[in-house]
């Protein structure tokens, strides 16, 4: 279970988008603030990967670098964003916009701010198409309208010209699609696209997200911290904490056969409709991310910590040829630790499949 | 008639909100003639999505806002009346509130002796070292510490501070609490610390809870009966398992369908219900109200809804 | 949007109205007859106070004030600078050039502060904004007449570039141009600082909004996002300043005139007040709150125009 | 592609011992790593830190403490005239031996023959004469005429010289800039307590009680500010309590909108909120939980309005709706000055950099004062 693995560089063909050993820091009043501390993960053409974590855990940070759209004082230390036999790090302002949009698309956790309040909402689909791809503004009204009917607005040829104050948060959501798939990108990105939304307008987006990336042929980046959402739409899941991946894996293989305290931690700290017993509440707060811990970032709040946790980071153990967990506890000299009953209970529960709505 | 069954009873409760004059005017239900008990030591669980007047509810409750109309009970005293001293008095003695927002809800310019001391002061207590003695006590019990009792409310992380709202309201030794979102704007990890201690809170103090909330799994895992509400009425009120395994009323369906699970088994499979009140009802001809389906299993429908929920309850059985 | 204006029309006049009443009973009482002057036999002052309807009752006198002003568009006779003139008719032959100086800058300054606020905000931090900073708090601070007086002794009295004093006889445009460049730089310092401030605030603050970011995601250049997203967001709010700008250049005009005798509303408003004429000084006042009024109006109703959540009858 | 790490024999032979459970079961929270810091402490340690601000703190009060005892320097008080001494140029002892502020007086195209003729110039004041020319047959010169000698006046020292009555124009601007602050002061204050108690109540109370104020409030906006001053001022006549009141009346309506604005926003946030389910009475609510986190932009505001204040009392003055002589003020002075700026513009110039440098240390110091008040950025250094 924990082979020498090496890297198959023949076998990236289908890999559209590798980010290697990236590490991000932004300048602060307080110091340098390490938000991604060296992540690395594969984009397969039409999967869907899903990374996991909360606020602070540099997922966002990481997507933003993707797309060239870090803030002025943020730092990429070191690493490289592999796209097209481009490195999107070393790529200039200047052509960065030719990537952006184009071939990579974004849809924002706010749509409300994320929607120039005062353009109407035809010409914020149209714009990037007439100025951008020198598509005439007519070719470019048809397109549009035919994106919102593809995002479910119905009534696409009266709400062109209507402002996103007369749109419901979800019809907005769907608008930020309709803006991203316009340039008609191969990757993308979605950055907590359902967080602001009620659940029933939630799963509407997401199947519609769903549906688009089947009918596109999309490869999908989807953040996120909500576990359930994870399960819905990932294929690959990257959990994240304290700006590093710390498990990946198949959905089933981090849902199924989780390794990672803080995967555990995640999985059993929220009640799902059938929890009974007492929740696994994680204690402390996450790190300060301008002090990170030595060794384990997760080592102060883990139950199990072991005392190399403390001193060194633990490398990646391999579970599986997709599954990767970074913890001390897979080391052959590891104690054996148990799963907590909680999770135990709810993974067989999972397993015998839901009863719900049957 | 407040019926002894019921530490809290609301009856027909309505909070309108009007804004403009004129041909402006715009009146905007929020809640819209709901009623419910709360039982003593049990956890009534709120859950609707925004915008559906759950968290008015909880405010008109504990009169943040004067009800438009309909009656609150409170141990069998009114307390939705005209507002005297004394039935302030009686009000804040007896429910406390805990906010949504860990940032918000504390004042950034008291510490935090100050912040959970406010409720004995406003009590009457002048004795320094015993307001002190008391805070630190219930910081303990929060699992903060002494320590903490000096600092201000922006030195502490998000979860931190929700337990320092909590201690605020416990404090004063409320005989219930209502709960307003109190972990939606926290994160995963810390959101179970939160659940954990008004659990425990719950038990040992022999709380009495209004849970407010628009995650069904949180709600459905924290409370005894659960009320589901959408564009300010009351739809359903059950006790969790029932409205889990039997949830009648159409919108109680499209909410559980949508409750994204964190299973990829199921997830894949799921069959999402959609909810259009035009296609899903028929009132034409009769106008629903509140029925009682099965024990304790309240559904607003119309006569003819009624006979469908109950012929679906006899063959889930 | 209708609506919108009539309900913006209908408040000016309940201002215009309250202005004029105002104004009214400031006449009445001040301390002195307007016709305290020894010279005038008892029986003209009795004419003319018949005339004048100042015989009757207040509140008839305050009828005959409203129809005057409102129906026939009398604000009354100055009695000590032009005796005897209707005061509309002094008013109309100043005007013009004051006009001239106070449009001519705010339309110089609007521009200007535009363009040093944009370049503050995209170099922020760096040389630009630093330079255009410390010219925005000079020319805030320091007020127009001193900046004037600055200007009256370097540029005309050490290094003769303009003339000293407005030419009222100028007949080309050079020399109306020359004599009026000085009171126009000096009156347009303050809001080309106040435009320049104000914008690099809402420019930055829209710079680092998310529909920024969304319009820099669809594969927009930086630039373009910054001119079709922030920058046209961030001159909306930018009519809520003009207005107060616009009645700061019309005030600092008064003394600006005075400083270069230039023959406008200014000078007239001063000398008007040094002598005691009220009549002329009041219908002076009523003029400038009307200028200012429409001003006011015109700024609410292309704020309305410009943000389409006024215009549609959503909020503000 | 995962590990900096794999599973290398350096891993594989980690010693067992690093393999031991740490017992952690005691996860409390930990004590914090910073110290407590009030809100007040936070912002004057982080006002100090912006030089800038600190400078223009210093000068206001440096220019303050000179006017309370700048006029008691010399033995001139603001009224005393001297008849023989008109318009006399700046001297000051010390600086005169530099050449500068050495009471001289540069005219030009004067008759030879006059500045020669002892009757007139005494010969000990013509200090130099040069640019001899010709102009219509008459011989013409520039001099340097030193005006002290000249008057007959050796041991007398004007500062900044003096005006057309004589009066010494160092306390004269002293004395000014002590008027003109005290009626900026005056004018703020009165404003500031007007509008917080007036948008207080507007903000807090709310309803149909807001409607009202701020309707109110909103007409009294559009009449232009000039105009209402000045038929105040009109009415009422120039005292220096006149033009303070004139100045607040529609002064104070911004700081109401302002103060409005904070308690409508602060009363309905959730630790309000929580205080009112509490019991905590009103006049707490206000003073204890909304004011003083409203007091930031109140206070930043009266330092702008200082300044403001400043200029309408010079703006006033210079329209002749200003104290009344002899009373001086900084724009008495630049108001009297501007009428003899080309032949003596010292007369202009003290006033002028005084009321500048005052502006501008105010402005700057308020600019300051806002970023260290502003919640936002607590806790930066």
């Amino acid at each position: 279970m924990q082979d020498r693995r090496h890297v198959h560089e023949t076998r990236q063909d289908d890999t559209i988008l590798r980010v290697r050993d990236l590490k991000v820091s932004f300048r602060s009043y307080g110091g340098l603030v390490q938000a991604v501390r060296g992540i690395s993960f594969d984009l397969k053409r039409g999967e869907t990967v899903a990374v996991v974590g909360e606020s602070g855990s540099g997922k966002s940070v990481s997507i933003k670098t993707i797309m060239g759209i870090l803030p002025s004082n943020a730092i990429i230390e070191s690493g490289e964003i592999m796209y097209d036999g481009k490195d999107l790090t070393k790529v200039s302002e200047d052509d960065f916009h030719e990537i952006r949009g184009k071939r990579i698309g974004l849809i924002f956790q706010d749509p409300l701010s994320a929607l120039n309040p005062i353009m109407k909402i035809g010409k914020q689909i149209t714009e990037a198409l007439v100025l951008a791809q020198k598509m005439n503004p007519k070719e470019a009204r048809g397109q549009a309208l035919e994106l919102m009917n593809a995002v479910g607005i119905s009534d696409a040829e009266r709400r062109f010209d209507q402002y996103p104050f007369q749109f419901s948060g979800g019809m907005r959501q769907r608008i930020v699609i309709a803006i991203a798939l316009a340039g008609d990108p191969e990757i993308l990105i979605c950055d907590e696209p359902t967080t602001a939304l009620d659940v029933t307008v939630q799963a509407r987006i997401l199947e519609l997200i769903n549906s688009i990336k089947k009918s596109r042929n999309l490869s999908v980046i989807f953040i996120t911290h909500d576990l359930g959402v994870v399960a819905n739409m990932a294929d690959r899941v990257n959990v994240m904490y304290a700006g590093k991946i710390v498990e990946t894996g198949t959905s089933e293989e981090i849902f199924f056969d989780p390794a990672h305290p803080y995967t555990w931690a995640l999985l059993s700290s929220m009640p799902d409709l059938e929890t009974k017993e007492r929740l696994l509440a994680i204690p402390g707060t996450p790190p300060n991310m301008i002090f990170p811990p030595k060794g384990d970032a997760f080592a102060p709040r883990n139950k199990n910590a072991l005392k190399i946790d403390l001193e060194m980071e633990p490398p990646f153990f391999k579970l599986s040829e997709t599954h990767y967990a970074a913890t001390w506890l897979l080391h052959p000299k590891a104690p054996k630790v148990e799963l907590p009953e909680v999770l135990k209970a709810r993974i067989a529960r999972m397993k015998g499949g839901g009863e719900l709505h049957a | 008639m407040p019926s002894s069954e019921y530490l809290l009873e609301v009856q027909g409760l309505r909070q309108y909100f009007a804004s403009g004059r004129g041909k402006n005017r715009l009146v905007v239900k929020a809640v819209d003639d709901i009623s419910f008990g709360v039982k003593p030591a049990e956890t009534f669980g709120l859950v609707g999505e925004s915008g559906c007047g759950k968290t008015t509810t909880g405010r008109t409750i504990i009169r943040l806002c004067d009800p438009t109309a309909g009656r609150v009970f409170f141990d069998g005293r009114e307390v939705s009346g005209r507002m005297t001293n004394d039935l302030r008095k009686y009000l804040t003695d007896n429910i406390a509130m805990i906010f949504q927002d860990p940032i918000e809800s504390l004042n950034p310019r008291m510490t935090i002796e100050e912040i959970v001391g406010e409720g004995l002061k406003v009590r009457g207590l002048k004795d320094k070292a015993e307001i002190r003695r008391r805070v630190v006590e219930m910081l303990v019990k929060v699992g903060l510490n002494e320590e903490h009792a000096t600092r201000y409310p922006h030195e502490f992380s998000g979860g931190q501070r929700q337990r320092i709202g909590i201690a605020r309201a416990v404090i004063v030794k409320p005989k219930m609490i209502i709960a307003d979102e109190p972990v939606s704007a926290l994160d995963v990890s810390i959101q179970a610390q939160v659940i954990n201690l008004l659990n425990d809170l719950k038990e040992e103090l022999g709380l009495t809870i209004l849970f407010i909330a628009h995650d069904l799994s949180v709600v459905k895992y924290f409370s005894n009966r659960i009320g589901v509400m959408y564009y300010g009425r009351l739809v359903e009120v059950a006790k969790g398992d029932d409205l889990y395994k039997n949830p009648l009323h159409p919108y109680t369906r499209a909410l559980l369908s949508a409750i994204p699970q964190p299973n990829p088994l199921t997830e894949r499979t799921r069959q999402r219900v959609d909810y259009v009140p035009d296609r899903d009802h028929d009132y034409s001809t009769e106008q629903p109200t509140m029925v009682e389906v099965e024990p304790e299993h309240f559904v607003l429908c119309s006569p003819s809804e009624l006979l469908e929920y109950r012929r679906r309850i006899a063959q889930n059985v | 949007m209708l609506k919108y204006i009539v309900g913006r029309v209908f408040a000016m006049l309940i201002t215009l109205f309250i202005i004029v009443t105002l104004s009214f009973f400031v006449i009445r009482l001040m301390p002195q007859n307007i016709f305290d002057n020894p010279d005038l036999p008892p029986y003209v002052v009795e004419i003319l106070e018949k005339k004048m309807h100042l015989d009757k009752p207040m509140y008839v006198q305050y009828y005959y004030f409203l129809r005057g002003i409102f129906l026939e568009g009398d604000f009354g006779t100055s009695v000590k600078i032009r005796p005897s003139l209707p005061v509309f008719q002094v008013l109309k032959s100043r005007l013009p050039i004051s006009m001239l100086i106070n449009v001519l800058s705010l339309f110089i300054s609007i521009p200007i502060g535009i363009t040093a606020g944009t370049i503050a905000a995209l170099r922020k931090n760096k040389l630009p904004d630093h330079a255009v900073s410390l010219l925005v708090v000079l020319f805030i601070s320091v007020p127009s007449f001193v900046f004037a007086s600055l200007m009256q002794y370097g540029l005309t009295f050490l290094y003769p570039i303009f003339p000293t004093l407005y030419n009222p006889s100028a007949t080309t445009l050079r020399q109306l141009a020359m004599s009026i460049t000085l009171p126009v730089v000096a009156l347009a310092l303050n809001p080309i600082a106040t435009v320049a401030r104000y914008l690099r605030g809402e420019l930055i603050e829209t710079m680092s909004s998310e529909f920024l970011l969304l319009a820099r995601t669809k594969g927009l250049t930086r630039a373009q996002a910054v001119m079709r997203h922030a920058f046209r967001n961030s001159c909306v709010p930018l009519v809520n300043i003009v207005i107060p700008m616009f009645t700061g250049i019309m005030g600092g005009s008064l003394v600006i005139e005075s400083i270069f005798s230039i023959p406008g509303m200014g000078g007239m408003m001063i000398s008007s007040i040094n002598a005691g004429d009220h009549p002329l000084t009041i219908a002076i006042l009523i003029f400038y709150s009307i200028i200012s009024l429409v001003t006011m109006l015109i700024m609410d109703i292309s704020y309305g125009l410009l943000d389409p959540r006024i215009r549609m009858g959503g909020r503000r | 592609m995962f590990g900096r790490y794999d599973m290398d024999e350096q891993i594989r032979n980690l010693p067992d011992s690093y393999f031991e459970l740490v017992d952690q079961d005691q996860l409390a929270d930990g004590a914090l790593p910073t110290t407590p810091i009030g809100f007040f402490k936070d912002a004057f340690l982080r006002f100090k830190k912006n030089k800038v601000s600190m400078f223009s703190f210093w000068m206001i009060v440096f220019i303050i403490i000179l006017s309370v005892i700048a006029p008691f320097f010399n033995r001139y008080s603001y009224v005393q005239q001297h008849t023989q001494l008109r318009d006399m140029p700046p001297r000051i002892p010390v600086l005169e031996k530099l050449g500068i502020a050495d009471g001289t007086r540069v005219l030009t195209n004067r008759r030879k023959a006059n500045i020669e003729n002892p009757d007139l110039f005494p010969p000990a004041s013509v200090l130099e004469v040069f640019n001899h020319r010709v102009v219509n047959g008459v011989e013409v010169v520039d001099a340097v005429i030193d005006m002290y000698s000249y008057r007959n006046a050796k041991d007398v020292y004007f500062w900044f010289g003096s005006d057309y009555l004589g009066r010494d124009l160092f306390t004269r601007l002293f004395w000014g800039t002590r008027m003109s602050l005290l009626i900026a002061f005056f004018a703020v204050i009165t404003n500031i307590i007007i509008g917080t108690v007036y948008g207080a109540i507007s903000g807090y109370y709310g309803g149909t009680t807001d409607m009202l104020m701020m309707r109110i409030t909103e007409i009294l906006a559009g009449i232009p500010y000039l105009v209402v001053v000045m038929l105040f001022i009109l009415l009422f006549g120039t005292g220096m309590f006149s033009i303070i009141f004139a100045l607040t009346v529609t002064g104070w309506i911004g700081t109401a909108r302002l103060v409005r604005a904070q308690f409508y926003r602060f009363k309905g946030r959730e630790y309000v909120l929580a205080a009112r389910t509490l019991g905590v009475p009103d006049r707490t609510l206000i003073f204890r939980h909304i004011l003083p986190n409203s007091v930031g932009p109140i206070i930043t505001r009266a330092m702008i309005a200082i300044p403001g204040a400043i200029f309408s009392e010079s703006f006033l003055a210079f329209i002749g709706l200003g104290l009344q002589a002899p009373r001086p003020s900084i724009g008495i002075l630049l108001s009297d000055g501007q009428k003899v700026l080309l032949q003596y513009p010292y007369q202009t110039l003290f006033p002028a950099v005084l009321i500048s440098v005052l502006m501008i240390s105010f402005n700057l110091f308020a600019n300051g004062l806002r970023d260290s008040l502003d919640p936002t950025k607590r806790g930066e250094e």
